[in-house]
């Protein structure tokens, strides 16, 4: 976040803050009021916690997304949700040629909940923690409901070059296409290689897939 | 385990309801009932080879061999297993975990007095039947139930 | 090491009912410690329940066992007062030995 | 989409549903069994031991450690926590308390006692046997954190402000897996921590004992390892912070009779 795209990020936020007071969102889902009561938490949470291992206290830093969901319940007015996403959607990084790799490493990364945790070190894989939050492979019944199944989601949506690049920015940022989503931007946080993105698209897509069995 | 070194402090105070741990003369023989721990069954890789050794390999499947155990298990840590064995004169109790790299994972001998009743706390490596072999005048009565285990937690 | 262990007997009409905690790894030889090392296996073997001395139930136990164990028996023809003494022998030849009276 | 997709997509959506509920049942048993079969008493036992015994420069026990009914008085203490204490001006949960008698009563420096706080299921940590036993003590006891001076007015509202707040690479909050019915991670089922119906079973039952690893867990333990799964930095152990953290889970849960330490996965 360079400093211009966050001053410019703030002042929409005040102007989101003043409309948002009006929104209807549950008081409880909404604890947040004002800019100033999230500068409180922010001053906060670099008072009481520490860097360990790879989690740096950069990591509190918070973006224009984080701001907007937080102040907002997660439900932003919707001309910030339309700029933040652009912005998003304009900051994903697509590979050169083919988007689809192998399913079969695909697999354990849907797997493997590695990945900047303090307690994984340099030579840890990074997974993706797909299976804590999706249904993927009817096989595994140790699957998550925090996310939608996407049991068949090669066979129901077709795999095709528009659903490769739609599925390969969706796990890189979901944020691009639903701004407070729930689902980690695993490619903009650095959490997941190209390499290992295209290797999700093909477990995701490719009909050999038990996903799509 | 130094920090249980605590607990043995209280226990020489004889506290009520933690008992003292008693002095070499009390060691008496442990063996009585059984012929002692059988290496090669607890070795075998296979519920049949285990079986096999334990003179169980002929069993009759059974109401009487009750077995409460959960049907999903968080965790294959701990799987709580109760037995109760309702054939007359039980003397003896084997419990088999099919997938287990080693199946046998225990065996009871019951002796005058003793109810055929156990209840254990056991690791299961993944899905898996368990098996229990009861073992009444000379003949084997058994039971199996499923038990799913599953991976909890946040798989972090 | 040997490690006490924490019994309940508690007489219920003419069965007496014994619970009993042992302190124990219970290692499968599988398990790595922090720094990678194959912890070997150390578990009990043997587990030998007395009234008054006579041996009334001996259990062969193995790795499959959870750690620190938990059992549960049912002894009959006992009554309150009388000596419950539960014995433990591991695959290291440790032993661990306790001593209560049934409530 | 050709029929049999369709099928295929209500049978998907249907199936687990049952399976789920099920499920649900079956875990719950699970849960009940490994709670009557636990060794959670032997913490207990080792945690009275560490209650009497003497250590630090003063060679004092902890028997004197006034847990906020008098010195000493354990009966239903842990039950009323966390809660302000006037000798600290602070809001203090179990182990911030502990670790203050540490220091005042042991004379042992800060840094000393809190070297280490999280143990392993061969070599537990003071605070883990600690918690076991006092905690222990409360059994019976309707959870009642203070709810009345100020500073625990505010450690609640900082508590629910920061259970809300979305922050670090991964962009999560408490909410992000504790804010939705019937959710789960994997197999494991979430609690809407927000909401008392969830909260009381969840503050009734810890401490715990966790099966899946042998080792006794405290809330101290609970948030900091949530946090590292939510890729954060690491919180200050009992910082205003976790402790604003265990107020608002406490008071949302209050009323449930306490009947802990408990046993978990």
């Amino acid at each position: 976040m360079n400093p211009v795209t966050m001053k410019r990020a703030l002042r929409l936020l005040c102007i989101a803050a003043t409309l948002a007071a009006c929104s209807s969102a549950p008081v409880s889902e909404r604890p947040f009021t004002s800019a100033s009561e999230l500068l409180e938490v922010q001053a906060v949470l670099k008072r009481d916690f520490h860097a360990r291992g790879s989690a740096g206290l950069s990591r509190l830093e918070p973006d224009a997304v984080q701001q907007a969901c937080n102040l907002n319940g997660n439900v932003p007015p919707e001309f910030l949700v339309k700029a933040l996403e652009a912005q998003q959607m304009a900051a994903i990084k697509f590979p050169q040629g083919s988007l689809v790799g192998d399913w079969k490493r695909g697999q354990r990364i849907a797997q493997s909940g590695r990945g900047l945790q303090w307690n994984d070190g340099p030579k840890d894989v990074a997974g993706g923690s797909c299976y804590n939050c999706h249904q993927l492979s009817p096989q595994e019944s140790s699957h998550g409901t925090l996310g939608p199944s996407l049991r068949g989601f090669g066979k129901l949506r077709g795999n095709t070059p528009e659903i490769q690049k739609y599925t390969y920015g969706r796990i890189y940022n979901a944020k691009a296409y639903n701004l407070c989503s729930q689902m980690p931007r695993l490619g903009h946080s650095g959490t997941l290689s190209e390499s290992q993105i295209k290797d999700l698209v093909a477990y995701l897509v490719n009909p050999e897939s038990p996903v799509n069995k | 385990m130094a920090a249980m070194k605590p607990i043995r402090r209280l226990a020489l105070k004889g506290a009520g309801v933690l008992t003292a741990a008693l002095l070499a003369p009390l060691l008496l023989p442990i063996r009585a009932l059984a012929a002692g721990w059988n290496k090669d069954a607890f070795g075998s890789k296979t519920a049949a080879d285990a079986l096999k050794i334990l003179g169980a390999a002929g069993s009759t499947e059974s109401k009487d061999v009750v077995i409460d155990a959960p049907q999903i298990a968080e965790n294959g840590a701990v799987v709580p297993i109760e037995i109760t064995s309702n054939v007359p004169n039980t003397r003896s109790i084997a419990v088999v975990i099919e997938k287990n790299p080693f199946p046998l994972a225990a065996r009871f001998d019951f002796g005058d007095g003793a109810v055929p009743y156990v209840k254990v706390n056991v690791k299961m490596g993944e899905s898996s039947f368990v098996r229990v072999v009861a073992e009444a005048g000379g003949r084997y009565y058994a039971a199996s139930k499923e038990v799913k285990v599953t991976i909890g937690g946040c798989g972090g | 090491m040997a490690e006490p262990m924490k019994i309940r007997a508690v007489l219920k009409g003419d069965v007496a009912e014994v619970r009993v905690l042992m302190v124990h790894p219970m290692e499968t030889g599988q398990r790595k410690d922090a720094n990678g090392s194959i912890l070997p296996m150390h578990f009990i073997q043997e587990v030998t329940v007395r009234v008054n001395g006579r041996v009334m139930l001996e259990g062969q136990i193995s790795q499959a066992v959870s750690r620190n164990p938990v059992f549960s028996f049912r002894l009959k023809g006992v009554k309150s007062g009388d000596k419950l003494e539960i014995a433990w022998l591991d695959n290291r030849g440790e032993r661990s030995q306790s001593v209560t009276a049934i409530a | 989409m050709q029929l049999p997709v369709i099928f295929l997509l209500l049978f998907s959506l249907g199936a687990p549903g049952a399976f789920a509920q099920d499920s649900k049942k079956e875990i719950e048993k699970y849960q009940q069994m490994i709670a009557d079969s636990s060794p959670v008493e032997l913490f207990e036992l080792q945690g009275e031991a560490l209650w009497r015994k003497r250590q630090g420069p003063k060679n004092a026990s902890l028997e004197q450690c006034d847990l906020g009914l008098g010195a000493g008085a354990l009966r239903g203490a842990y039950a009323q926590l966390p809660r302000y204490f006037k000798d600290a001006d602070r809001v203090m949960d179990l182990e911030t308390r502990l670790l203050h008698c540490m220091g005042a009563l042991q004379g042992r420096s800060r840094e000393e006692a809190s070297k280490r706080v999280f143990g392993n299921e061969n070599q537990p940590s003071e605070m883990e046997l600690l918690s076991a036993y006092v905690a222990g003590e409360s059994r019976g006891a309707p959870m009642a954190p203070g709810t009345a001076h100020p500073k625990e007015i505010a450690a609640y509202e900082l508590g629910r402000k920061l259970f809300f707040y979305r922050a670090g690479p991964w962009d999560f909050s408490c909410t992000s897996c504790h804010g939705e019915e019937g959710k789960r991670i994997r197999m494991q089922d979430l609690p809407v921590l927000s909401t008392p119906a969830a909260a009381r079973p969840v503050v009734a039952t810890w401490p715990a004992y966790r099966v899946s690893n042998s080792q006794f867990k405290t809330m101290q333990w609970r948030i900091n390892d949530c946090y590292r799964q939510m890729r954060m930095p690491e919180p200050n152990y009992a910082s205003d912070l976790t402790i604003a953290i265990a107020t608002y889970l406490t008071v949302t849960g209050k009323g449930e009779p306490y009947r802990g330490p408990g046993t978990k996965r």
